[in-house]
């Protein structure tokens, strides 16, 4: 089985980091997992997106032209990857900064407004973690306790953002539901 | 060890501190800057040495003097800083100094841009620098089997007293991909003590004099029958691939390299599902490439398929291993542009279908 | 009478007009432009000397300055 | 009443109307209009090619509205020697990063100054490779951090800050060479009298020019723009001192012997 | 014009001139300084520019700011300094700035040696610098071809906007020989004006800008496919060789070129009289090469035989060219050991006598 | 009566009993001679490693009685960081003509210098590239005839020669820096003490160190070697001023603007 | 018909330039021809020779390693190259530097005093005119007369120099009884 | 007292030791050595001051100096 993904956003937004994330997670879970940046020109202020792979056998290509999920935290992402994602996949779009409906109908649609939980839990930098919680709930490609244990692990020498980020990382997790996870694993896969 | 998730670069840089290597000069090129950032760090921490050269001629001409001097030392750099090193691998090779070169390969010619490529392969491979002279040329295409490469790398350049290309396209060096260091490595070739090394002459042993300057004909033309030898040892006992699917029956054979085989072979993967026999053959040296190897392969198959990041380089090889007996087809992008499955999946029914157009040298 | 003209959408919202103004006069909106930043505005135009400060600051030559009438510049620019 | 409205300060016209790519509070995009008004006030523009580095101003190809070519990392005054001499009605620049001038292009530089090629160099000394992401460049000041020098430039093994300005005034060959600044509007304007300067001595077939210009590198040295126009205050300036270092009439400013 | 003795370095330098080029910088090496010794003292007497650059590194980027200038113009240097320019080889190529490189070879690797050599053969031809791009490469057999391919070569960069090396062993740079310039030559390709070229803007045409940065994939692809057509014109077009004795029978063909098939031309002669039917085939463009008429002249052949100054780097293309269908001998001298004409007249013997051994690639 | 017969002058231990390729009169012998007699002294010979460049001293390797390596043309220095950063412990010294320290390798040595690596240069100019046959030199005097220069160096369009220890003296990184001569026996017993100093100071892990010393070069200057004895101390000395020009000890020397 | 032939000397000697003269000369009796040095290693002092080939028909290899005629201006020039001349040849041996006999029997040895006729004619430094002439008498490769003509024509603006080439030229040419010539040309020659 | 040894074989015959030599008792033989050089001798060897100027001048090491008893001397080298 193969969760195969694009998380995509502004430059600041976290989207390298969420991807990160996830592969360790997966890492973390016993499975193959590759983690793939776009390095684009060094530009600054450009959009970033990474493409993660995790696999219960070795990754074959790290380079996914249609993933089965995509993260589209702001608007560029979601125009740029909308069309790309495989029918039957998922596409958590952050509505705080995507201001239009996603057109796709073949697939699941999830929505989460992560920068106005975040603002909203006082903590507006904790909105990556928010998209995060939110990802995994919408399409369980890694465990909850495993993200929840990575952010104990990275932020072990400041308690104090412990406790935020998991806030934020919850609250993403509970804002969707955290409950779609098989349907996504399930899509039929070529090569899983 | 544990399995770590890094970055390719980070792993090379990593691999070659397990190897015992504790020098560095090189100089920032996109996409391979994490090599020498994580280096910066790590080769003081190690009691290393990190120094980032003025320029890649003068980095590997600091490679050149540490490996004479016997100690273990890399660079890297990509695309058209190798180019800027020609001159010093032809030296290299022809001092018959161990050294490794990693080349992050980025889409060209000229400044080009900084995307994924396999266009260096002719370079490396054939006839970078001046003279009759080869360096060994070895491909990964994971973040793990770089570091395994890597070390591997060190071993073959001591023992053959040759240069070594490590050559990985911009993916490799760029994605993220759970590493393992093995903790008690031993070399993979016997290695003796660098008596020939330039340490101070105590007169127990030659004056050691590292140097590739031979004025007379007949003597030059000796130094060069040794170095043809040499390098025929290596063609027979470094040939190193991988092949996916070579038992079973199949209709074509992809041949590609480093993580365009990772594409090829998820393609491959999902055109059996649907029923359609492709197999893979991996080379992993492409110097010495594995002619053998792939002419046998190839007897199964009705068209062998060249898979590059690059207009077809490989292809040139392929040629020569097959030397006919098989029809050769190609497909390749460029300009950082990646090969998809799914268009490498196309191009395999393509070939079986007649739709493809050979490739040859007319 | 000097008049600064700030071309919203050339501005990368980096301030530095902000601080180099020695009338203090122009400020940072809280909209954004179409390049997605707080740009540059001319707060009080009519406190403006016409010393030209601004427009050299900028790295993007978004502001420009007309006069109406004849100035006196204190330096050859 | 007649419109008496005037513009005074402008797009220069030998600057394309584009948005550049350089970062919020860049001084690359100062650099680049000074330049450019020097070209337009010059009448020049017309018979201008300048050369693009490899650095962060690459692209400048795209931003100057003349003729111009891209050079490989460092060989901008090698490609400028080939245009000035196959043509040498024209007037040539080069625009180069302190990477691209003082580390692979050092033998470039000193020896296209010491030909005495009729060429203008716009030397841009942010003190980092900005391009790449930050290195170490040989400008870096001692102590700086940077992505290849994590601890902060290390003198004993790094060396000390070179300063090009001072070594190319020490050449013979006649020459204009000048360090300007731009972190603050009176450096700036400053700074353009010595671009004017500097191309004046081209166009009247006078001799090689450089003009070093200290610029900041607000993404790389992780600073808000203003704050980076006040390290160059504070750091760079006191060790990169600006103004004139040598003018084609001078006297020889080599140093002489201790003892 | 009648005819003058020269060395082959002064008649290059001379038909340069003639071709109408007014620009040379280059950087001193043995066996070719007599081309910039020749120009330093003819260029000023015809108005023209010599600049004795401080590396070949320079050299090799003036030439880039030159061509970009619209302006004929050229460089030489022989095997280290030639590695030393392959960055800006590719970035010629990149920038499709027309440019002509002159390369006297010696013997490599490394500083190696001064003597005639011609290992920079898959450099030249394959991968000497960075990135999918091809020079066109031209070798003269004597100094008037020197002189003539030369002034072709100039035409051909301009034509296709492309660099140009012409590749002369040592000895074609330092013998002297009868050569005659053609007062009235017309250039062998029609030749456009260069409005490409970077004169300065007066908005009468687009802006040039000389570059080959193209950060955008799709972009720098599109780059590649059009250089790719390009070179594909190239070969089509420009492919240059000449036989000997190929109307004739023979069982073996020669396949050599530079003085070396001269040196071979007088072993076949030798060879014919007392009996035995060899032929030539001589490659006068490298790249292109001429893969078809090497086959077809293969046929009547029973066996192959490539000779070199090398340790055997023509003999790729000649695989490529055949495919397996002759077998494939190789005679080759390297250090600055030259052919004689016994020694290949022997190995002609033995190749017909079973005492020769195939190269393959193994 | 004891045979008190002392030897105090014959063939230093560090040099080898094999007769060099030099010209006749070519004082590349003197040099050789006194650098070998600086390691005898010093003691150090059996920890030494030297860099032989491309030029007429290409064969240096086969002349000095140490582990030696030779470098590409113009790389020697890098070559020398390579060593000496791969083993501190020995004592390495580059020997480089004017065409490879001044041409081709400008930038590896000023990088070297800068970096303030360890080591020691000899620098031999003769103003000419001796090697290949007489071509002009970046310290080929104004006027000189070289190969290719045919009618003399014309400074307006090959610029002025290079005085490299006047340019690396600018360098803030501490080192020492001179110029000595050996046409004249007081000029080499003064530059033999340069050497000592220049290799003292690597011992003692002080500095970067160079000493320039002026050569003659009978063979290409068409001149019989007394007489080009003669035309270093007329033509060269003048130009290429001898002395200290900086020890580590000094102050900062790089020139301050004019104005 | 060719005429290949080694003229070898120390540097000063001048075994180039009577190559050159040689080549010259038969150019412009409308021969093909080639001149190569040995271009070794830059080291002074040391011997210089060059191979000429002078013939009807284009010139194959320039690189002769077997030649019909060696012309030895001192002894080192006869050690090196007197094994390798073609049975049937000539060897002009300057007896004048060269204080040994030739040992070969299967050819032609023509023995010529140049630097002593050249001291004797008060002109040391013509000796390499007095040999260039007794080569050509000895070999007859090229005609005095073209000989004759381009020293005329070298020394065009020296007329002194004319002269005292001249008698040098000859003087050698008629120390050898300038007869042989024909004998050479007519040794059975492969591919000529 | 000093003596000069001059090695003929070594000897390049550059004169430079001749014209260095203060007491000019130095000189060239007319004889070829084994290299082909003339070669330098010492003429006056009583005459000889121990300057060892000679020796260090000799760009080929030829010349070599040895004292019967103690010398002071004037520089080091
Ligand atoms: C031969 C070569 N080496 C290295 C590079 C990578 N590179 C691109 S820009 C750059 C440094 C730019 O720094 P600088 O010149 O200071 O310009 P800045 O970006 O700071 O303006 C480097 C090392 C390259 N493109 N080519
Ligand atoms: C890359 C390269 N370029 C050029 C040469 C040819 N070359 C050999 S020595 C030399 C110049 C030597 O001059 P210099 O350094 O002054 O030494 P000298 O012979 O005068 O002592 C040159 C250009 C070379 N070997 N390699
Ligand atoms: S011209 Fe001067 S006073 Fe007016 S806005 Fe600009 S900086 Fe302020
Ligand atoms: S200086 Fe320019 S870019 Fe910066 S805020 Fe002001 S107007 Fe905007
Ligand atoms: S990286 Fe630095 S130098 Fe480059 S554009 Fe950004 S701020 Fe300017
Ligand atoms: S050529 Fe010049 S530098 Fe070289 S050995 Fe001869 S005299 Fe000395
Ligand atoms: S030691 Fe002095 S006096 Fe004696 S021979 Fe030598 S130079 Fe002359
Ligand atoms: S200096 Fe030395 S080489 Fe020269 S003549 Fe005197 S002994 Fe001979
Ligand atoms: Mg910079
Ligand atoms: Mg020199």
């Amino acid at each position: 089985m193969q969760h195969d993904m694009i998380i995509a956003g502004f430059g600041g937004q976290g989207a390298l980091l969420i991807g990160k994330m996830l592969a360790y997670a997966g890492m973390h879970q016993g499975k193959e997992v590759s983690w793939l940046p776009s390095y684009g020109p060094e530009m600054r202020g450009g959009t970033a997106n990474c493409t993660v792979v995790i696999s219960d056998r070795p990754v074959g290509s790290p380079v996914i032209k249609t993933p089965r999920a995509l993260l589209a935290l702001n608007l560029p992402s979601l125009d740029k990857f909308e069309d790309l994602v495989r029918p039957g996949g998922v596409i958590l779009v952050n509505t705080s900064l995507v201001n239009r409906e996603a057109h796709r109908t073949d697939l699941k649609i999830v929505k989460v407004a992560a920068n106005d939980i975040a603002n909203d839990l006082g903590n507006p930098r904790g909105a990556n973690m928010v998209a995060l919680g939110a990802f995994v709930g919408a399409t369980g490609v890694v465990d909850l306790c495993e993200v929840e244990a990575l952010v104990r692990e990275t932020f072990a020498r400041k308690p104090a953002l412990v406790e935020a980020n998991l806030t934020a990382l919850f609250a993403g997790f509970a804002a969707v539901g955290g409950a779609m996870a098989d349907d996504v694993a399930a899509t039929p896969v070529g090569n899983s | 060890m544990a399995k770590k998730l890094m970055k390719g670069c980070e792993a090379i840089g990593e691999a070659a501190i397990r190897a015992g290597c504790r020098l560095f000069f090189g100089y920032p090129i996109t996409p391979q800057n994490e090599i020498p950032e994580y280096l910066s760090q790590r080769m003081p921490q190690v009691g290393g040495t990190f120094v980032q050269a003025e320029s890649e001629v003068a980095a590997s001409n600091m490679i050149y003097g540490a490996a004479g001097a016997g100690e273990r030392v890399f660079t890297s750099s990509s695309s058209p800083g190798i180019s800027l090193m020609q001159e010093a691998v032809s030296y290299l090779a022809g001092a018959e100094l161990p050294a490794v070169i990693v080349n992050i390969m980025r889409a060209g010619p000229g400044l080009g841009g900084i995307l994924p490529s396999q266009a260096d392969y002719l370079q490396a491979t054939k006839g970078g620098g001046h003279g009759d002279f080869n360096a060994i040329v070895l491909a990964p295409w994971s973040v793990q089997e770089a570091a395994d490469l890597v070390a591997d790398a060190f071993d073959l350049a001591d023992f053959y007293r040759n240069p070594v290309y490590v050559l990985g396209d911009g993916l490799v060096g760029q994605m993220m991909e759970p590493v393992e260091f093995r903790d008690e490595r031993q070399p993979i070739r016997p290695l003796e003590p660098k008596t020939w090394a330039s340490t101070g002459w105590k007169k127990d042993r030659p004056r050691a004099v590292i140097n590739s300057l031979y004025l007379d004909a007949d003597t030059l033309e000796r130094h060069n029958v040794d170095l043809q030898a040499k390098f025929a040892t290596i063609r027979r006992d470094e040939v190193r691939w991988q092949g996916y699917h070579l038992d079973g029956d199949y209709d074509v054979l992809i041949i590609a390299y480093g993580t365009v085989a990772r594409v090829c072979l998820t393609a491959v993967e999902e055109l059996r599902e649907k029923g359609i026999n492709a197999a893979i053959l991996r080379p992993i040296s492409l110097y010495p490439f594995p002619y053998q190897a792939l002419r046998e392969a190839a007897q199964k198959a009705s068209a062998v398929l060249v898979v590059e990041l690059s207009a077809g380089q490989m292809v040139q090889d392929v040629h020569l291993a097959l030397q006919g007996s098989r029809p050769v087809h190609f497909l390749g992008r460029t300009g950082g542009n990646l090969v998809s499955p799914e268009e490498a999946a196309a191009k395999v029914a393509d070939v079986l279908e007649g739709r493809s157009v050979e490739v040859r040298h007319a | 009478m000097p008049r600064i003209v700030i071309e919203r959408d050339r501005c990368k919202g980096c301030e530095l007009c902000v601080k180099a103004c020695p009338q203090q006069i122009l400020g940072m909106t809280k909209e954004l432009n179409s390049k997605g930043y707080f740009f540059a505005f001319v707060a009080e135009q009519k406190r403006c000397i016409g010393c030209r400060v601004c427009c050299i600051t900028c790295p993007d030559v978004a502001i420009s300055m007309c006069v109406n009438g004849t100035m006196i510049h204190y330096f050859r620019y | 009443m007649p419109d008496r409205t005037q513009a005074v300060f402008g797009y220069p016209s030998a600057l394309r109307d584009v948005t550049t790519h350089y970062c919020p509070g860049c001084t690359h995009g100062v650099i680049h209009r000074m330049v450019a008004e020097v070209l337009d006030e010059l009448g020049v523009r017309s018979r201008t090619v300048g050369v693009a580095p490899v650095g962060c101003a690459v692209l400048a190809y795209d931003y100057f509205n003349a003729d111009m070519q891209q050079a490989s990392h460092g060989r901008a005054p090698a490609v400028a020697t080939g245009i000035k001499r196959a043509r040498p009605d024209l007037v040539v620049f080069t625009y180069q990063g302190d990477g691209d001038l003082a580390s692979i292009g050092m033998s470039e530089i000193l020896h296209c100054a010491n030909r005495g090629e009729k060429v203008t160099v716009v030397f841009v000394n942010n003190a980092i490779y900005g391009m790449t992401g930050g290195q170490m460049a040989p400008t870096t000041m001692p102590g700086q951090v940077t992505t290849t020098s994590p601890l902060g430039r290390d003198v004993r093994l790094a060396g000390e800050p070179i300063r090009m300005a001072e070594m190319l005034c020490t050449l013979r060959t006649p020459a204009f060479v000048a360090r300007g600044a731009v972190h603050r509007p009176l450096h700036a304007v400053r700074t353009k009298d010595l671009l004017r300067r500097a191309f004046t001595y081209q166009v009247e077939d006078r001799c090689f020019s450089m003009v070093e210009i200290l610029s900041t590198c607000p993404t790389n040295w992780g600073l808000p723009p203003q704050e980076a126009c006040d390290w160059v205050e504070q750091t760079m300036v006191p060790y990169f001192p600006l103004g004139i270092f040598k003018t084609p009439d001078g006297s020889d400013r080599a140093p002489r012997p201790v003892w």
